[in-house]
């Protein structure tokens, strides 16, 4: 069926464009596009199917005299399996293909580059790890896999860009991620596809996909600013987070040099693993993640520490390599 | 067909019916497809009560030692004892003694749900006011795991307080039977509405039997 | 079909005492306990809601034809759709078929007095009147900006519309449904004519069976959620809000919960009103009519086992995401089976093409197209792509509306001359079936491309290359709008002017085909006794 | 009468009448078993708690319902509507968990990815 449709779209695509698609310009667009194809396939063979055999019908056999009765069919059984059977093989294949491509597609590669993102009533504030931050836009490199690390302030938004084929869902009190690798350069769409409240239609964007030498220069140009790993080195030491965690095994809070993307025990007794998640969790209600061997003697920084705030003090800890010293000593 | 559809029309019988038999098995299975709503509409606090204990246990736990053992103890021996008294209420409508029989039973589960009402309200309800326990209401709560116990404190509350309407509802069709039953509207033939209001009964003391154990012993006590 | 049929007389309707004019007065309708009285009292107010909740549909495809917005502010513009979305869901869809054609036929259908239970089958009107009420008055006096799907912590703290008045009504209004579903299963459990056995039922009451079910073991869930809901926004004791451990998942889980299941509500009974039809002007027994009833009861258990389909990209856990997804899939076979059976029955059939046969050709084509577009968004991957835009808008309208609306208006035409004794202008209903159907499809066909091209929903202002598609849109619900209103004018009219009407215009099968239209209070003089199968309509004598 | 079917039975016991001597044992057992579930709350049993006082409340419900609620003398289509009520609940709470408690796993194992990689082109050649 594919083999059908698929050049006709592709011909319509050279010719200036095609009205019925959208661009696709990331790796995985391509293979969510040819389901889509094949679903298109199904749905217009059975839609044409069902209705030919019903116009069918409908004309050889339209009531000739008035008081005619139909002609008692006998159901057979085999009838029935066949069609019970086949939309269940269809349904099968469908599964297995469109799980497929969501399980690979659910896992960013290793080597990508992180954009953390925050959504807010109604816009979207971006940073970049160099620094740089966007509002409603987001400059990307072409041909480098990049994951977004996004969390709400305060409703459900969702992070839809539709040129990429990836949409996620962007919570309060959470961190969701995307990830997609641009294959096009260009300028596409960012949508927020989660209903937000009055101007949730203006909680919109544009993605610029550019080629590494113009991102370099976009990242290099305007102004001067830290890395997010310096500011939160800042807000460290502002918080005084550093006289606890003062990286010694005398300090009064666990060291957190080399911590990020290890097993670590928590209280109860439950290993997790130290990344984005806990590390919020941390800050916001300590307790809930303690760890033994410490007094439980930190305060909460909730309401005092925005989201933003957190994700820089993130991208600080994660930037701690295990033989490095807290705050310089 | 029966022959008694449009002759002469027993106690308590509707016209829609052939006959009491179907009468009395609509009328229950009615009631019965009702409880299974009433599973379901608790169902969906009991799921969510689930999903968060299992999410925020320490803060459960800590929440449920804000209550009392002993009332809640209590309390179930109480509901437990009015079913029983229910269930005699509708035996000897069932056997056909004397109404005063009837509604001595009546009355006595109507004091036991009252006292459940009672017992809740004084030693649990108003104690868990003055300590400032009711979140959104009266809340000073400050000891360790403040956000989960004050979520557990909600569920506490709108479980027990959906049970407890419940149980006013049922206190309610309680005066109604005792209302009914003095007026000689009962008999060993037609005793249903008794019957049916006993299904809700012991419905709602089946959530109570849940409740206890689910909100105030989490975790034990030891 | 039965051997106690009492003797037919071909007098006009006036002469004879029926259930419409065996007592007059507003209080002989408003205290009824007669289920064909309650059922129109129910077909007065979902008319009411539907023209209410078409007239936000009209605003909002008017405002739609500019890129930035024809009409209104957003915020307008929110709450039309949030308006249109309570106000069809709850208050017309849900109750149309089975509170309108489901009171009224299940009695006369089984061979029945009345319903088991008629003074909790007016005590549910009377709750569905407050709770729509409540939700008028709140919808209209401020209105409310949730959309219907009331998604925490948006509605729980942000809104600052009228969302506690409108989860009420809605909360309220979940009663009604339940008192509903509760008294049809227990009638058709308990209230069947002798020799009516289960599979002598005509489909139609299987299908109902099937919603009560639902209506039952779904809707208690949506009254705990909004209560909960409710609670949050009064006293924000923060169960759905994560800054203190919530989960705004939860409250979408609960509310898929039923939310799901209650898409079922709307389509079940109008696929039992298909088969009604298929083989009423085919004159001919359903083909496989066990696949039919049972594909009504598995579609009815399947559709609350799939709800997760609504969170694939909400952040719900990949694992979850797998097993809804299957089971998603496994609903598509009963509606499959269900389409392929109304086809063969056409099969050698006598086709007559009467209105309520349009509508239920167009039906069997339109849900074909909805159900498959359902498998897009079955199928993980491009659910990804397509969630949350227009493409999910076309599903489901092709659905409710080509799906629930068309089959509820085929059956109303159908029964329009038992219910009301009088037959209506054909030709009219005819060009009416016709220019609904073409507005229908201009109005959503459209949708298709605009959400596989990436134009989210409940967006008041959109980017402007999606401005042809959403002017097509809004020319076919003109269309539409139309389409609806001719059988508004010529229903009303037939009811005074229409010609009086024969027991059996179509030549039809079933029991309620056998008494005198409209039907006397009592339904049967003598209860009738079955003796053969449903749709036997090769007994001859139409 | 009307009912046909599988309903005939019903009529036969709609009027059971229950020993009191049967209704008292149910009591006692039922006191006893609150007494049991409170008594093992003081007790350390780790995470068997939670398991003993919901067997135990378990337990209590049939005895309830079987005997209390007449169930036990009841028809098949009680017994079936009961435990669809149950069942439901069961669906509920067993989906819901599906999603809140497995959030936390690992987002996707490594080694569905490889599989993933080998299904896709299998299943895309096919088209």
């Amino acid at each position: 069926m594919m083999a059908f449709l698929q050049p006709g779209f592709e011909l319509l695509a050279t010719m200036g464009g095609n009205p019925f698609q959208p661009p696709s310009a990331s790796t995985i667009s391509s293979s969510v596009d040819q389901l889509y194809y094949l679903l298109s396939g199904i749905t217009i063979f059975f839609t044409v199917l069902i209705f030919s055999i019903i116009f069918y019908f409908m004309i050889k056999y339209r009531r000739k005299t008035p008081n005619e009765s139909g002609t008692e069919t006998h159901t057979p059984m085999s009838l029935e399996l066949t069609w019970t059977i086949i939309p269940s093989l269809i349904c099968v294949v469908l599964f297995v293909w469109s799980s497929a491509l969501y399980v690979r597609n659910g896992r960013p590669p290793a080597s990508s580059t992180e954009i953390f993102v925050i959504g807010k009533q109604w816009m979207w504030h971006l940073q970049h790890p160099e620094g740089p931050r966007e509002i409603n836009e987001l400059h990307v490199p072409v041909g480098v896999p990049v994951k977004l690390t996004m969390t709400s302030q305060d409703v459900i938004h969702d992070f839809y860009i539709p040129a990429f084929r990836v949409k996620k869902d962007v919570l309060p009190g959470r961190y969701s991620s995307i990830w997609f690798q641009p294959t096009e350069t260009g300028t596409f769409h960012l949508f927020c596809a989660q209903y937000c409240g009055t101007n949730h239609s203006e909680m919109v964007g544009w993605v610029y996909v550019m080629s590494p030498t113009d991102y370099a220069a976009w990242l290099a140009g305007g102004e001067k600013t830290e890395s997010m790993a310096q500011q939160g080195e800042r807000l460290f030491s502002q918080f005084g987070c550093g006289s606890c965690h003062s990286g010694d095994a005398a300090g009064r809070g666990p060291s957190l040099a080399g911590i990020y993307g290890k097993p670590e025990k928590t209280q109860n007794g439950e290993t997790k693993v130290v990344d984005e998640a806990l590390i919020r969790q941390a800050i916001l209600n300590p307790n809930s993640v303690h760890m033994p061997g410490y007094q439980e003697i930190m305060p909460t920084y909730a309401g005092q520490i925005d989201e933003e705030q957190i994700l820089q003090l993130v991208a600080y800890v994660k930037s701690l390599g295990a033989e490095e010293r807290i705050n310089g000593k | 067909m029966s022959e008694l559809a449009h002759g002469a029309h027993p106690q308590g019988f509707a016209h829609q019916f052939e006959d009491m038999d179907q009468q009395r098995d609509a009328g229950r299975l009615g009631m019965w497809v009702f409880l299974v709503t009433e599973i379901l509409f608790f169902g969906g606090m009991f799921t969510a009560y689930t999903i968060y204990r299992a999410l925020h246990l320490p803060a459960f736990v800590q929440g449920s030692h804000q209550l009392i053992v002993k009332f809640g103890a209590t309390n179930t021996a109480v509901l437990i004892f009015s079913s029983l008294t229910m269930a005699l209420a509708i035996r000897s409508a069932q056997t056909g003694r004397k109404k005063g029989t009837i509604i001595f039973w009546l009355i006595l589960t109507w004091l036991l749900g009252a006292a459940f009402i009672g017992i809740k309200l004084r030693f649990e309800w108003y104690r868990d006011y003055l300590e400032g326990l009711i979140p959104g209401v009266q809340w000073f709560y400050n000891g360790p795991h403040a956000p989960g116990v004050k979520m557990f404190m909600c569920f506490y509350f709108f479980m027990t307080g959906l049970h407890a309407i419940h149980m006013v509802v049922g206190l309610g069709i309680l005066t109604v039977l005792v209302i009914m039953t003095a007026r000689n509207k009962f008999s060993a033939e037609y005793y249903q509405p008794l019957e049916i209001s006993g299904l809700y009964w012991h419905f709602v003391d089946i959530v109570w039997i849940f409740l206890f154990p689910l909100l105030y012993l989490i975790g034990g006590r030891y | 079909m039965s051997t106690a049929i009492a003797e037919l007389q071909e007098s006009p309707a006036e002469s004879r005492v029926n259930y419409l004019n065996a007592t007059y007065g507003i209080k002989s309708w408003l205290l009824t306990l007669d289920h064909k009285r309650i059922g129109l009292l129910y077909l007065g107010s979902i008319t009411l809601m539907f023209f209410v909740g078409g007239m936000a549909a009209v605003l909002m495809r008017l405002h739609l034809t500019e890129p930035q917005g024809a009409l209104f502010e957003p915020e307008t513009y929110n709450k039309l759709f949030s308006t249109h979305g309570i106000i069809m869901v709850f208050f017309f869809l849900v109750p149309s078929i089975p509170a309108t054609l489901g009171n009224f036929l299940i009695p006369l259908m089984i061979g029945a007095r009345d319903v088991a239970f008629p003074r909790l089958n007016l005590m549910s009107w009377y709750i569905f009147i407050t709770g729509a009420a409540l939700a008028l008055y709140a919808t209209l006096s401020g209105g409310v900006d949730t959309g219907w799907t009331f998604y925490p912590p948006y509605s729980a703290a942000f809104s600052h519309t009228n969302v506690v008045a409108v989860a009420l009504g809605v909360f309220v209004a979940g009663f009604s449904s339940i008192l509903t579903g509760l008294n049809f299963i227990v009638t058709i459990h308990k209230m069947r004519a002798p020799g009516m056995t289960w599979f002598r039922l005509p489909l139609f009451i299987w299908a109902l069976y099937a919603t009560s079910l639902i209506f039952v073991l779904g809707t208690p869930v949506i009254a705990i959620t909004l209560f909960l809901l409710g609670m949050e926004r009064i006293l924000h004791v923060g169960i759905f809000d994560p800054a203190v451990g919530g989960d705004p998942l939860l409250f979408q889980h609960l509310f898929w919960f039923y939310s799901h299941p209650a898409v079922y509500i709307m389509i079940l009974p109008g696929m039992g009103v298909v088969s009604e039809l298929i083989t009423a002007f085919s004159r001919k027994k359903i083909f496989g009519y066990a696949f039919v009833a049972f594909s009504s009861l598995s579609i009815a258990i399947i559709s609350f086992i799939v709800w997760g389909h609504h969170m694939f990209v909400t952040g719900q856990s990949i694992y979850a995401g797998l097993v809804f997804s299957v089971l998603s899939f496994l609903v598509a076979i009963p509606s499959a089976v269900k389409v392929f059976n109304w086809t063969a029955t056409l099969y050698k059939g006598s086709i007559s093409y009467e209105a309520p046969m349009l509508y239920a050709l167009g039906f069997i084509g339109l849900f074909t197209i909805g159900g498959l577009t359902g498998l897009f968004l079955a199928a993980l991957a491009t659910d990804v792509h397509l969630n949350g835009t227009y493409f999910i808008v076309a599903h489901f309208h092709y659905v409710m509306v080509g799906g629930a609306v068309m089959a509820y208006m085929g059956g109303l035409h159908f029964w329009w001359p038992k219910i009301t004794g009088r037959l209506y202008p054909d030709m009219w209903a005819r060009i009416a079936a016709a220019i609904i159907f073409i507005g229908f499809n201009l109005t959503f066909f459209p949708q298709f491309v605009l959400g596989y091209l990436g134009m989210p929903r409940r967006y008041a202002i959109y980017p402007s290359e999606f401005q042809v598609l959403n002017v097509m849109s809004s020319a076919g619900a003109s269309i539409l709008g139309i389409g609806y209103v001719i059988p508004l004018i010529y229903l009303i009219w037939s009811m005074r002017y229409g010609k009086p009407a024969p027991p059996n215009p179509w030549g039809a099968k079933g029991l309620e085909w056998t008494i005198p239209s409209p039907p006397p209070t009592e339904n049967f003089e003598t209860i009738p006794v079955v003796t053969e199968d449903a749709y036997n309509y090769a007994s001859g004598a139409h | 009468m009307s009912d046909q079917g599988q309903q005939g039975g019903e009529h036969a016991v709609s009027g059971h009448v229950v020993p009191i001597s049967t209704y008292l044992t149910v009591f006692i057992l039922l006191m006893i078993g609150t007494g049991v579930t409170t008594w093992v709350a003081y007790i350390d049993l780790g995470r068997w708690n939670t398991v003993v006082a919901l067997t135990i409340a378990v337990c209590k419900m049939i005895l309830v319902v079987l005997f209390f609620m007449h169930v036990k003398y009841a028809t098949g289509l009680t017994r079936v509507v009961i435990l669809a009520g149950f069942f439901w609940l069961a669906i509920m709470i067993t989906l819901s968990c599906a999603d809140e408690l497995t959030r936390t796993w690992e987002i996707v194992p490594q080694s569905w990815l490889q599989q993933t990689n080998m299904i896709i082109p299998m299943i895309s050649r096919l088209f």
